[in-house]
């Protein structure tokens, strides 16, 4: 029997009011007192003269899923949040739209701050996601993480 | 055997995997891939073997994922 | 010539909507990689078997905007960030609603992160700002920063 | 002269502000705050003068907003 992983993956930009929906949905939740908030955003580099106009994502998105998984568990056992979400672009994302979006709530800021930042780390470096920076003209160049 | 490639190495190999016949073990893996396209030689990557990065070399089977890694971009 | 401070402060919750199209507006800043956000959430506490179903704040408001003023300069000239904004309700937030907005942009994550995370203790810290924790019964308790 | 109260403190005064004559500085004016209001005595406060936090005795003119500042508790 397979086991589902919980998908992170969606088409194109995250929409600014998909966060704003994101958040409205918590506000059932009355034990949260902090939410903490993680926006990646494709930024016009400038690459040698040229222009950055967008990054196309691709995934091992099975492998990423796996490791999301792993990443999840490993940070609500070492922090007392109440709620943990994570979503990442696939596909083309034009400057100054969102790629990444990550959210972590708690009852006290400490835990939802922690694990926020702990989780954008982990994200950036162990899941296998490349980036294609694409110019104005046509070429492009494989994106790196520092 | 297919092997999935990805990010920059999906340039050398000119698509989204390559396949190759009776490669026991990943270090055979790695010198005939390395033979078949000498670019693979000056770039950086990782093995995964069934979603799992393996860093020693390891026996290979027909059922294996095999999957070259550049380094992770996401974000 | 008076010099005029930036307003913080706003009646009532802040609304999860409000936050999304604060997102929405710096998708023209096509230098921005990250965006960092601290939302305070109002908690629906026990407190000796009474339970919190808002908070009322007040504030010395003159004096918080002049700190809040001194307090965005300092955040500014020590890290390289892009935009900053803060929200703070006044008057009565209910259960479940914002409370506190903190916003900070930057090239590169760590600047973005490290800014949003000192200005929350900072404005925890040092503006003249009161809570009051309205229980169900009429009843009502100072609230208390850890 | 009028000294600003907030927060808790505004029980104890059961209001916003609390006048007061011929204060010649902050010491006198805590001095004459306990004397009317015992209650403050068990209350944490900072006074501000126009908007600053003073900690030692200053001396206090017409001219100076003069603040009672109980622990903030804002966010």
């Amino acid at each position: 029997m397979k086991h589902t992983l919980k998908n992170i993956f969606q088409h194109g930009a995250i929409p600014a009011s998909f966060v704003g929906d994101s958040i409205a949905k918590h506000s059932s939740k009355t034990g949260i007192g902090a939410h903490s908030i993680f926006l990646g955003q494709v930024r016009a580099d400038d690459v040698d003269g040229k222009k950055v106009t967008a990054i196309e994502y691709t995934a091992y998105e099975d492998m990423a899923l796996k490791k999301m998984h792993e990443i999840r568990e490993e940070i609500f056992a070492r922090y007392p949040i109440t709620c943990m979400h994570v979503h990442h672009s696939l596909g083309k994302v034009q400057t100054g739209e969102i790629c990444l979006f990550v959210f972590t709530s708690s009852p006290h800021r400490k835990a939802a701050t922690e694990a926020c930042n702990e989780l954008v780390e982990r994200i950036k470096e162990e899941l296998p996601v490349w980036g294609k920076e694409l110019f104005t003209d046509e070429g492009y160049r494989w994106k790196i993480n520092h | 055997m297919k092997i999935l490639v990805f990010g920059q190495l999906t340039d050398i190999f000119g698509d989204s995997f390559v396949r190759m016949r009776d490669i026991p073990d990943t270090d055979t893996m790695v010198k005939r891939l390395e033979e078949n396209y000498p670019a693979l030689k000056k770039m950086k990557y990782l093995i995964a073997i069934d979603k799992e990065i393996v860093r020693e070399n390891t026996l290979l089977s027909e059922s294996c994922e095999i999957s070259l890694l550049p380094p992770f971009s996401g974000g």
